[in-house]
């Protein structure tokens, strides 16, 4: 996956906008300065991959946009900046809401900076539209009702339906369960949700091993022996980041994959570092809110997909419908609500009043922002299996869940929600 | 070590045997690693006196570039069983980097430590923005070719040949660099320019050409060790950063200056964090902080470093 | 000694006067080189005048941050005096038995060693996730202060009115009561130890306990600059104790200049903006920052008040004699 | 007449050298000792043991009754004990007066004064004055390290005699000076010595005419050991005694 060098806006310029076949709302055109969007998201590190994917998308999207007129006759412009770490990225927050003055913020890829960029979002009453990165408890300590401030969806649902994966198609077939998640917010929550509903459908289990490689590490030797030592029967991770193939490669080499059942709930950020040699088939897998190879992909999705390898020759993961998903519905509330009004530009509150409830057309499907600000969209996971047409592994049969299925509904901790909420395997 | 209950044979010593020595050779695997890393900043701190904070990325710049010499090399009809032979070729090429750097540190040599230290400290960050450049933001890698030479042993004790190839390695620097030390009349020079720069310079030894040699074998020490280790791992921007960390901890435990102490230095950490990752998760990274720092306390010259406070 | 009191009076006043002036987003800016001001303050002590390289300095800086974070958040105190008081004493009750340790040694080992505590707290922040909430770390609420909530204002206001004076007040304090410091019986047995401690000690000077209370100083500076840097971003996260923290502190004081008592607040301000401006203008700002670093060791090591200085000199060196030529 | 420092039975070995083997001398008030001897004889060894700088391998040291066997410089300076070396000591990057107030701070026990003003200080600047004034320095705010090299061992010694001790010791304080200053030398350390009621001065020296000159009483050692402990008119009477610890020629003069 070689990316070019040139810095990112220069790649806008050059790939240019495919063919701008139906252009998607038209709308009396107000016209007016052009509209300002702060993009946040990683562009180095363990997260780069992923930031970029998403950036990509949000590009193709304000494109297509500008290509039937922008929104309400006004041009979208982005202004990107660098997610890094918490402290940094609440500054350039800053930077993009007061200095730049952008009417909406869009992006944010990790969770613990979510964490941090929530209040201070709130607090600068700057409408922000996360991509990824809200965790449970997260968000129930530091967003309980946020107004300004629309999140994902929780970022347990991908850990939630490999669960009830497992529990569906493996019911019986293990015994001892063994955790390997990347030690922070995300991979803490999605190793503490998977235990929960094994318990909640009564699955007889024993842990016998929990394992919290350091995010981004590189060499994963000793946590392979230590599984090996622990002989689970299966292994639950939802490692994500580029240590998810090395992980991978040495499990493989240790000969882990004979024996053990895997499940990778979000191992869609790296399918395309997966390869076959050392991917076996028959793994949960999880790619989240987008499968480029979904059989029944919406036209959307296909000609997005097409656009991608064309540009990129590679193929997108879920984080591009993420940023799609945040363009679009922050485009349709603007149309919707200036319908309302006359045709004249919403300010933000009626902007914020529309997109509460709002359902648009996503690249992987209808996907809507419930009244609680959460996101509500559609997942596609499944097993692995090796398919000639691709050098790494893909899904054989797929099961899409929507994420009402997947996700506390508003007003419930998730707790509760595991334990006696309304929850079909 | 928790064991589980349903499946019966796990109880039984064989197997314990078994996965402790599975373990201890992860252990071992990452001791070679940090050895590799930890080699080059021992071997410049021993003659020059200077902490590299930059070991770590040239140990980074060796990865990007083995990755790329493969690429290049397998494009250009190399058999795939001879990648080997890129990587080594990538990481020696490296060479051509030290005397730039040492010239550069060179204008720093009369004064305090600190400028040393952070001269070291901005060559990480501009090297880190260098890789980005050529190679972009995100970790690159080569897949599952190291498995090209299969694997070792059988059942639960299977390793891949590969990682058995990177101990080798940094046994053959170790015992290399030692003999080199010892027996040959430069290695002999570097000693005498390390116990006492002042005395050497009247000696007639061109402290000078012994600076440029020395820092380059340190170079190429982190970036031949970038390179072999790439294929079972990954390279990536942070790497030049983390590296720094485990290095250190390895030259501290070792004692500074010494070549054998970073041998037992990096086996100490590897295996640490072996075991730790198996029975103390929590405590993995915890505990190599706080045997550096009661090493620095009951022992500040380390374990076979001269004494220094 | 008079001109350096003229010109501090002139920041200050130009300081105190900018929320009129400036958008709000040089002022969070300004906000963030009170906390750093603070800090190098502390730091030079340690370095410019008593000679110790510390590269674990980020450990109090987190340690501040960390306390506003438990104080505001855990404990639900929101007056600052007091949670500026609590990260003082947590910042000495740690700093006294570290300096214990670390002051026995010099150089490179107490760089060392020192940043062997800074990783040390940095991988317990991580790794204890139950408690110190990981990599998510922990939110700071807005304090109150003297009392005051200032409930009515949102958060850049109260930013960058309230607290910017309060901030910038804490940062004017500082420096005075480190300009006496410096200049003190105390200060300049200091400097005897960073020039030869063999012969201070041969004329009486206490080098090891000296050592302690200016690593000690240091730290409940450093602390006080967490606290607000707290509580401007609103949280408390590990990466304020990672090692390259560190580095970048001490590359702040290089390039301001640590021979000099300003040249630390120089380098914060310049630092602080210099970065801003690069992240936004270009991908690769490490590289330029690293370059200027370069730039600075190898060509300017006495920084950028020290450049400063010798071009004045020169100035005056000119003008004096072109004046000395004509009478001639 | 109290005795100010007292050896008995010191000796200190490195390995199995010794460098110093079974001393016993005592120095009490109003004594001008010079300590004499080849290189190697113990001198500095006997200077460092007294100093606190070593621990003997056996036997105790006391300084005013105190045993203060290696109890290191810092404690001694308080108690009283200053010195100076024959390689320069200096504080390159601090004045003359900065150089000299560090050891009147100390002495003046002011060192933990933190938000004390240093230049506001009248007593420190006064006591500072005065031993500048002593030692000729009209410049107190040039830098230690532009002073010629005669001018730093001046300071090194002067900055001793800042401490106001009641016992000095001096490594050969005028070595490296032409013979004319070398008087004019000892004569500002004697005056000094009275104004700051410095008890006891210990010298190291090798100058013989210096030695007969000034002191009241010399120490000849010799491999270790002390050979005399005479005045100087019996030292140098002894023709035998001066051939050995000084050297043939010297002796036939």
């Amino acid at each position: 996956m070689r990316t070019t060098r040139r810095t990112v806006l220069k790649v806008i310029a050059g790939a240019g906008v495919a063919a701008a076949t139906r252009p998607l709302f038209s709308y009396g055109a107000t016209g007016g300065p052009p509209l300002k969007i702060g993009i946040l998201a990683p562009r180095s590190g363990v997260a780069g991959t992923v930031g970029e994917c998403g950036l990509r998308a949000a590009l193709w999207a304000k494109d297509r946009a500008n290509a039937s007129g922008g929104i309400l006759g006004r041009q979208v412009e982005f202004v990107v900046e660098e997610e890094t770490n918490p402290k940094d990225t609440i500054q350039r927050l800053n930077k993009l809401v007061l200095q730049d003055k952008v009417d909406c913020v869009q992006g944010i890829v990790s969770s613990g900076v979510s964490l941090a960029m929530g209040p201070a979002a709130e607090d600068m009453k700057a409408l922000t539209l996360f991509w990824d990165g809200t965790t449970q408890d997260g968000t129930e300590e530091s967003m309980p009702h946020a107004r300004y401030v629309f999140k994902s969806t929780d970022n347990e649902c991908e850990a939630v339906m490999a669960s009830l994966l497992a529990i569906k198609y493996w019911r019986g077939k293990f015994g001892t369960v063994a955790g390997v998640n990347p030690d922070y917010t995300y991979g803490r929550n999605n190793w503490a949700a998977f235990q929960a509903l094994l318990k909640r459908f009564g699955v007889e289990h024993k842990v016998v091993a929990e394992l919290w490689p350091k995010v981004g590490g590189l060499d994963l030797s000793s946590h392979v022996a230590a599984l090996k030592a622990a002989k689970p029967d299966l292994v639950f991770s939802s490692m994500l980041f580029a240590d998810l193939p090395i992980f991978m490669k040495q499990a493989h080499a240790a000969g882990l994959f004979e024996t053990t059942k895997f499940a990778f709930p979000a191992a869609g950020w790296q399918h395309t570092a997966l390869k076959n040699d050392f991917t076996p088939e028959g793994m949960i897998f999880g790619h989240n809110t987008l499968y480029f190879a979904y059989p029944n992909a919406s036209p959307l999705q296909r000609e997005f997909v097409k656009h991608y390898w064309d540009a990129y020759k590679d193929y997108p993961n879920w984080e591009a419908e993420r940023a799609f998903f945040a363009f679009a519905a922050y485009k349709t509330a603007v149309e919707k609500a200036a319908k309302v009004k006359g045709g004249s530009f919403p300010d933000k509150e009626a902007i914020i009043d529309t997109l509460e409830g709002i359902e648009v057309e996503s690249l992987g499907g209808k996907a809507r922002y419930r009244k609680d600000h959460v996101a509500d969209q559609i997942f596609y996971q499944g097993f692995t299996v090796h398919d000639p047409k691709y050098d790494f592994a893909i899904l054989g049969n797929v099961e899409v869940r929507s994420a009402e299925k997947l996700q506390k509904p508003s007003g419930m901790t998730f707790k509760d929600w595991i334990a006696n909420g309304h929850i079909e395997v | 070590m928790r064991t589980g209950t349903s499946r019966s044979e796990r109880l039984d010593p064989f197997s314990l045997v078994i996965s402790f020595l599975d373990i201890l050779l992860g252990g071992v695997f990452h001791a070679a690693v940090l050895f590799l890393v930890a080699a080059g900043l021992q071997l410049v701190f021993g003659v020059q006196k200077i902490i590299n904070l930059a070991c770590g990325s040239f140990y980074a710049l060796g990865a990007y570039t083995g990755i790329s010499a493969v690429t290049w090399a397998l494009a250009h009809g190399l058999p795939r069983g001879l990648f080997l032979f890129a990587l080594i070729g990538a990481g020696l090429g490296l060479a051509v980097v030290g005397p730039p750097v040492e010239a550069l540190l060179r204008t720093v040599y009369r004064r305090d430590e600190a400028f040393q230290l952070l001269l070291t400290f901005a060559l990480v960050l501009i090297i880190e923005d260098v890789l980005r450049m050529i190679w972009g933001a995100n970790p690159q890698e080569l897949g599952n070719l190291y498995m090209h030479y299969g694997t070792v042993g059988k059942g639960a004790l299977t390793v891949p040949a590969y990682n058995l190839l990177v101990i080798a390695a940094a046994l053959l620097v170790a015992v290399g660099l030692g003999l080199f030390l010892k027996r040959t009349r430069f290695g002999r020079l570097l000693r005498a320019t390390a116990e006492d720069r002042e005395t050497s310079a009247t000696l007639g030894v061109e402290v000078g050409r012994v600076y440029t040699v020395v820092f380059t074998l340190g170079t190429v020490l982190g970036t031949l060790g970038g390179a072999l280790v790439v294929p079972t791992a990954a390279a990536s921007l942070d790497m030049s950063v983390d590296l720094v960390v485990e290095a250190f901890a390895v030259v501290v435990i070792g004692g500074l200056g010494s070549i054998r102490g970073a041998v037992v230095g990096a086996l100490a950490v590897g295996l640490m964090r072996a075991f730790a990752v198996s029975f103390m998760p929590e405590m993995e990274m915890l505990s190599i902080y706080l045997v550096v720092i009661a090493v620095l306390i009951l022992r500040p010259a380390g374990l076979f470093g001269k004494a220094a406070a | 000694m008079k001109a350096a009191v003229w010109v501090g009076l002139g920041a200050l006043a130009a300081l105190a006067a900018a929320p009129l002036v400036l958008e709000p987003y040089p002022l969070t800016l300004l906000l963030q080189f009170f906390a750093y001001g603070l800090a190098l303050l502390g730091l030079n002590l340690l370095f410019g005048y008593t000679g110790l390289l510390s590269f674990g300095q980020a450990l109090f800086v987190a340690l501040g941050a960390y306390s506003a974070a438990v104080c505001t958040r855990k404990l639900g105190w929101h007056s600052f005096e007091l949670v500026l008081g609590v990260a003082v004493v947590v910042a000495v009750v740690v700093a006294v038995p570290i300096g214990l340790l670390c002051v026995r040694y010099v150089s490179i080992f107490f760089g060392m060693l020192t940043l062997a505590f800074g990783m040390l707290f940095h991988s317990f922040l991580f790794k204890f996730y139950l408690v110190t909430g990981g990599d998510g770390g922990m939110l700071v609420e807005r304090p109150s202060l003297f009392g005051m909530r200032f409930a009515e204002m949102d958060k850049t206001m109260f930013l960058t009115r309230p607290f910017y004076w309060y901030a910038l007040g804490l940062l004017a304090v500082g420096t005075v009561v480190m300009w006496r410091i410096v200049h003190s019986p105390f200060g300049l047995h200091l400097s005897a130890i960073r020039e030869n401690a063999r012969k201070a000690e041969y004329l009486g000077v206490e080098v090891r306990r000296l050592r302690l209370i200016a690593f000690v100083i240091a730290s409940a500076f450093a602390a006080v600059g967490g606290t607000l840097l707290g509580v401007r971003t609103g949280l408390a996260d590990p990466e304020l104790a990672y090692w390259t923290h560190s580095g970048n502190l001490i590359f702040m004081t290089l390039l301001g200049g640590f021979s000099n008592f300003a040249g630390p607040l120089v380098g914060a301000g310049v630092f602080i903006f210099l970065q801003d401006s690069l992240m936004s203008f270009t991908q690769y700002w490490r590289l330029v920052l690293g370059v200027v670093l370069v730039v600075i060791v190898v060509l300017f090591p006495r920084g950028l008040v020290g450049l400063a200085q010798s071009l004045v000199a020169r100035l005056l060196r000119r003008r004096r004699d072109a004046h000395a030529h004509r009478n001639a | 007449m109290p005795t100010l420092i007292e050896t008995h039975d010191v000796s200190k070995s490195y390995g199995n050298f010794r460098a110093l083997s079974g001393v016993t001398l005592a120095v009490a008030t109003d004594e001008f000792v010079s300590i004499v001897g080849h290189n190697g004889a113990g001198k500095t060894t006997l200077v460092n043991v007294l100093t606190g700088l070593l621990r003997p391998t056996s036997g105790t040291v006391t300084f005013k009754g105190l045993d203060v066997a290696g109890v290191g410089p810092v404690r001694l300076a308080r108690l009283g004990m200053a010195r100076a070396f024959q390689l320069v000591h200096i504080f390159p990057g601090l004045t003359v007066r900065q150089t000299l107030a560090t050891a009147v701070v100390s002495q003046t026990g002011k060192a933990f004064h933190l938000l004390a003003s240093l230049d506001g200080d009248a007593q420190v600047r006064s006591q500072v004055e005065v031993v500048a004034r002593l030692f000729g320095f009209e410049q107190l705010d040039l830098e230690a390290r532009s002073l010629s090299q005669g001018a730093k061992k001046l300071l090194d010694v002067a900055s001793a005699f800042a401490l106001r001790p009641e016992v000095i010791l001096l490594d050969e304080p005028t070595s490296g000076v032409s013979t004319a200053d070398k008087h004019q030398i000892m004569r500002v350390l004697v005056d000094a010595a009275k104004e700051f009621g410095v008890r006891a001065i210990i010298q190291i020296e090798h100058d013989m005419d210096l030695v007969s000159e000034y002191s009241d009483r010399v120490i000849a050692m010799h491999q270790g050991q002390v050979l005399a402990d005479r005045t100087p008119a019996e030292f140098f009477g002894d023709r035998e005694l001066v051939a050995t610890v000084v050297g043939k020629r010297r002796a036939r003069e």
